[in-house]
């Protein structure tokens, strides 16, 4: 068998990269697609620390400050939500055409 | 380690993040994307440790897995997703979307496999050092300014998520 | 083989740095059976516990004194319909009583016994616990939203809501914790020059640290140690939803909530991992602050003859339960319907007498030690658990959330400043 | 409070007297006056969820129904469904004859049976115009009062049970054992005692029944102090009580509230003060009244009752007269053309017996004006824009025994 190397990992991550990029292209659902930024901002963790094997470090420290990223977008994508599903009773991703209500 | 033993979690890890990569685009049920969203986030934790990060794979439990995973259980049992699941799942463009997403991870990995002079370096030995103390030894030196700026940011995040979901405004 | 087995019986790390996997796995079965064991002996001491706290006997039919109470509750749920209510998503209702106790037992594997009595040592350790136990909280979410019923639904959000607030109080006092590993600490993984190293995660060099810093955290910076035990105690009585923070399962309220609608086998398997959590957050509490596998009084009580005696204590134990199980026997009525239950006890406290015989073979009790200091510890908690139910009324949502928040969340930020300040003044 | 009045119309058109074809109600028109009253602009939706709390549950005291609508935790409205229980008492009484109908009574308020045969055999005396003699009375008062005290009893066991707190219940329900025993030893049962007859009592008491009940207080003075050191100073328990299920004195009286509740919120109002009967003009006792009308103040009051009880029931057992306890009533019993209605101080609040005589044997009509049924009514004012343990909480304060709400 190949040794696992770097390029592995980073072919994984780019893999889940795509498909974070499909479900937030191609889906309607609000919640789904901020679950497919999540999955986007793994890849780039991945790849951040598949990186730091050779580079040091800095690359895992990155990878704190991404999850640290991904909470807070959570909880105002949440609440984003919660105050849209509030108003049109729907989390279809199609109806917030308007900017204000 | 035996290097069978990390051919085969890596190999394992991957196709199982892949997997439910897979399911959280393709479920209807959002609670079924998130437990499959669950599951890559475990999958990436153990790639963390195969890469010699326990630190980050302990936070990626603790903040993804236990925190933002729960918050996100959380808001799909508030909406009401009995009328979402028997909408339409994809949107119109979702042919041109794919297409485009496939392009970029095609790209890329034609970049990284066509690419590897840039990724021959030797990996680096592993510390003596704990790998959590170096990070805390990082983070509180050299990235003192961007944690506090995080900080910063994770209170905006608060109130502004207390703010958009408040009742009366 | 035999050579790779016994290799390791001299060696002075766990199986899990050791690289020995067959070690490793025969901790782990160890580990699992004696956790079905502790928590089928922690269903029968609450019983009875509960029940003599409340003036009543408790169970009293199955074996003498109920002793087979357990075995025959188990037997019943496991021979009982297994019910998917309609509705239900069954995938993730089949799959989250799974989870949970997966999540539980998974914990146990960095749980120290003693120095090499545990499945492995992570250089993460507590944060992995922590990590691991914060899965649970999935699990009971999920299993409240597939069951398609509103009770459910309600414990379910309740438990989440709790849980996710409590884990928060309950890491700023294990930061506490470790941030009084760093003081004089010689570590594996913090050796320096100087001898002031830094902090380790590991449950093991934790409870290293106690023994080198010569104090049980608990009573480290007195009293701030004391206040940031006190703080996960109560934090961890939330975390495993048991009285009176039990709101998730209030019956007086939500029937049973997240486990209304499960029955039989499953029903048992969320049992088994209240009652696991039970014990393994008690475990983080005296791996951090009750000094783990030490024994008690080191310092008042030491030499060699101390050593001697303490060491004595777990055949003594079991001395002393062979005692009473003879005692029971001899209470025990003469009528012949009582024959086989008599016998059957005189069999139980004969079984007892030989563990202690075994418990005090030098060879064995070096060994054994540790793990029965541990577990005394550890079964001071579980009392402390039975009481707690038998004395507090149950909280409300709203003063629980503000009893977390309002009172355990700022009182441990000021108390890991102030272990901070003072580990750097004193 | 039209919600209340509603709730009153529904149930009597159901006692006899109305045609008996009962439609059964579409469920949703339940909801019906589960509005928010007026929408606030600014209000935002989130679903909003109906959670059926009964018949079958353990906390809702036998088998009462509660459909609440909840916002997360907050109720924003309540309305009972009772009648699970519901046997048709009042219509028994127009077939059975004045002293037939007397162990029925027994079978409203089980928890507190001496009080209800207390109440329908003087309301039949008034009707008759006899006067039980006073040794009868007398011990009509001693048992009624030990029949508060077990009520009260089992009242705080099981709220203190709802509100989490699992050990009183163990505790009462040992002391209460003692009450029973001397039930049992007077008239031979235990829960439905039938102990009164209309003109007086059936039964002389046993020899030593004056020591038992002596005993008997002796042994429970110091009890009452063992509750009380179990909850009235915990911290989760004054925490869970206080402020909790408020009602003002006005709500109460405009809801016809009676009993513990009403003097919980500051009313001193109390039958056997307020309208003596049987041999309470004889004793001494304070009427405990609260402040706030909240869970805990009628958790105090309750208990101080307790206290009153036993200081009763100590004056009444040391000078109990001798004499007859049967005064003269004819063995046919045919009052006078007329209608009555007389009302004791039962644990729970006012029972009233309205009685309509036509001059024959059986009586025309019986209609009982039971405390929970009353009181259940103060249930949406009480809970409205609290948690929904609250409702738990409040349920369990109002002490209502559903057998006497269905009837």
């Amino acid at each position: 068998m190949t040794p696992i190397t770097t390029v592995h990992y980073l072919v994984v991550a780019a893999a889940l990269f795509a498909l974070g990029v499909i479900g937030v292209l191609t889906r309607r659902n609000v919640v789904i697609v901020l679950m497919s930024i999540e999955l986007i901002l793994n890849a780039v963790n991945l790849n951040l620390i598949a990186f730091s094997r050779l580079w040091g470090l800095h690359g895992q420290i990155f990878a704190i400050f991404v999850v640290t990223d991904a909470a807070a977008e959570a909880a105002v994508g949440l609440g984003i939500l919660i105050a849209f599903f509030r108003n049109k009773e729907t989390v279809n991703v199609d109806e917030v055409d308007l900017l204000k209500w | 380690m035996q290097p069978v033993a990390t051919t085969f979690f890596f190999y394992f890890l991957a196709g199982l993040s892949i997997v439910s990569g897979i399911a959280v685009i393709l479920r209807k049920n959002p609670v079924h994307s998130a437990l499959a969203l669950i599951v890559t986030l475990l999958a990436q934790a153990g790639l963390y440790l195969m890469l010699y990060a326990p630190f980050v794979a302990g936070v990626q439990i603790i903040l993804y897995a236990g925190g933002i995973m729960v918050l996100f259980l959380f808001v799909i049992m508030l909406v009401n997703i009995e009328r979402s699941q028997k909408e339409e799942q994809f949107n119109k463009q979702w042919f041109a979307g794919l297409l485009a997403a496939l392009a970029l991870g095609g790209l890329f990995v034609f970049v990284y496999v066509k690419g590897p002079a840039l990724f021959q370096k030797q990996t680096l030995p592993i510390p003596e050092q704990s790998n959590t103390q170096q990070i805390g030894v990082m983070l509180y030196g050299n990235y003192m300014f961007a944690f506090e700026i995080a900080s910063l940011l994770l209170l905006v995040a608060i109130i502004g998520a207390v703010v958009m979901a408040k009742k009366r405004i | 083989m035999l050579n790779y087995i016994t290799s390791y019986l001299s060696s002075s790390v766990t199986p899990g740095q050791a690289g020995n996997i067959f070690w490793a796995t025969v901790y782990i079965l160890l580990v699992f059976v004696g956790l079905s064991l502790a928590v089928i002996s922690m269903n029968w001491l609450e019983r009875k516990a509960l029940a003599h706290m409340q003036v009543r006997l408790g169970p009293m039919r199955v074996g003498p004194h109920g002793l087979l109470q357990p075995i025959a509750d188990a037997l019943k749920l496991l021979l009982k319909e297994d019910i998917i209510p309609d509705g239900a998503d069954k995938l993730i209702f089949w799959l989250s009583p799974f989870l949970v106790v997966t999540t539980v037992f998974t914990v146990f594997i960095v749980v120290p016994f003693g120095p090499t009595h545990a499945v492995t040592d992570m250089n993460i350790g507590i944060l992995f616990m922590l990590g691991v136990s914060s899965l649970t909280v999935l699990g009971i979410v999920m299993a409240g939203w597939a069951s398609n019923s509103h009770y459910p639904l309600i414990g379910s959000l309740r438990s989440s809501a709790q849980m996710v607030s409590y884990e928060i109080a309950m890491g700023l006092a294990v930061i506490s914790a470790v941030l009084m590993t760093s003081l004089h600490g010689v570590g594996l993984y913090g050796v320096s020059a100087s001898g002031s190293g830094t902090g380790t995660l590991s449950m093991i060099e934790i409870v290293r640290a106690q023994l080198e810093q010569q104090t049980w955290f608990v009573f480290k910076f007195f009293p701030l140690g004391l206040i940031a035990f006190v703080i996960f105690a109560i934090a961890m009585v939330a975390e495993s939803n048991r009285a009176p923070f039990d709101l998730p399962e209030a019956e007086s309220e939500l029937t049973a909530g997240f486990h209304t609608e499960y029955s039989g086998f499953r029903w048992s398997l969320f049992f088994l991992a209240e009652y696991s959590g039970m014990l393994a957050v008690s475990s983080i509490a005296v791996t951090l602050w009750l000094g783990g596998w030490l024994r008690p009084f080191p310092n008042w009580l030491s030499g060699s003859t101390w050593d001697l005696i303490f060491s004595l204590f777990p055949g003594a134990t079991f001395l002393f339960l062979t005692v009473v199980t003879f005692l029971g026997v001899r209470k025990m009525p003469k009528h012949p319907y009582f024959r086989l239950e008599t016998f059957g006890l005189a069999g139980l406290g004969a079984c007892l007498g030989l563990v202690a015989l075994i418990l005090f073979i030098p060879a064995v009790r070096d060994r054994v030690q540790d793990i029965y200091w541990f577990s005394i510890k550890v079964a001071v908690f579980m009392y402390l658990y039975i009481w707690y139910r038998g004395t507090f009324p149950r909280y409300r949502f709203d003063q629980l959330m503000k009893v977390g928040w309002k009172v355990l969340l700022p009182i441990g930020i000021g108390v890991l400043i102030l272990t901070a300040i003072a580990g750097i003044v004193l | 409070m039209s919600n209340s009045v509603k709730t009153e119309e529904k149930t009597t058109s159901a006692t006899p007297g109305t045609p008996p074809h009962h439609q059964p109600k579409d469920p949703s028109s339940y909801l019906s006056h589960l509005e928010l009253g007026e929408r606030d602009q600014t209000y935002l939706d989130t679903d909003e969820l109906i959670l059926n709390m009964g018949p079958q549950h353990p906390a809702t005291h036998g088998v009462l129904r509660v459909i609440l609508k909840l916002d997360g935790e907050k109720v924003l409205g309540t309305e009972c469904i009772i009648g699970y229980l519901h046997r048709g008492v009042e219509k028994i009484a127009e077939n059975r004859t004045y002293t037939m109908f007397n162990p029925y009574v027994d079978r409203m308020d089980y928890v507190a049976a001496v009080s209800n045969g207390l109440g329908y055999c003087e309301a039949v005396e008034k009707l008759l115009n006899v006067e039980a003699p006073p040794r009868a009375k007398y011990i009509r008062v001693i048992l009624t009062e030990l029949n508060r005290l077990a009520s009260h009893q089992l009242w705080l066991g099981t709220h203190a049970l709802d509100i989490g707190a699992i050990t009183p219940l163990f505790y009462t329900f040992r002391d209460r054992e003692e009450i029973l025993k001397i039930f049992e030893k007077y008239c031979g049962a235990r829960l439905t005692t039938h102990a009164f007859r209309i003109g007086g009592c059936q039964y002389e008491t046993y020899d030593g029944f004056e020591q038992d009940v002596v005993k008997f207080l002796d042994f429970f003075t110091p009890k009452i102090d063992e509750y009380e050191g179990l909850l009235t100073t915990n911290r989760i328990w004054v925490d869970r009580t206080k402020g909790v299920g408020k009602i003002s004195a006005e709500d109460c009286i405009a809801l016809g509230v009676t009993g513990p509740v009403l003097r919980a919120s500051g009313v001193k109002w109390d039958l056997r003060k307020a309208q003596p009967y049987a041999a309470y003009p004889d004793f001494e006792f304070q009427i405990p009244t609260g402040t706030n009308g909240d869970t805990y103040d009628r958790y105090l009051v309750r208990m101080q009752e307790m206290r009153q009880s036993v200081r009763i029931l100590r004056q009444a057992i040391g000078r109990i007269p001798e004499g007859p306890i049967m005064a003269k009533v004819p063995k046919v019993m045919k009052p006078p053309v007329g209608e009555i209605y007389h009302s004791i101080e039962a644990p729970k609040g006012e029972l009233g017996y309205f009685i309509v005589s036509d001059g024959s044997t059986q009586p025309y009509r019986v209609r009982v004006r039971p405390p929970s049924f009353i009181n259940l009514q103060a249930l949406d004012v009480m809970v409205r824009g609290q948690l929904v343990a609250d409702v738990i909480a409040v349920i369990g304060t109002l002490d209502i025994v559903l057998g006497e709400v269905d009837r």
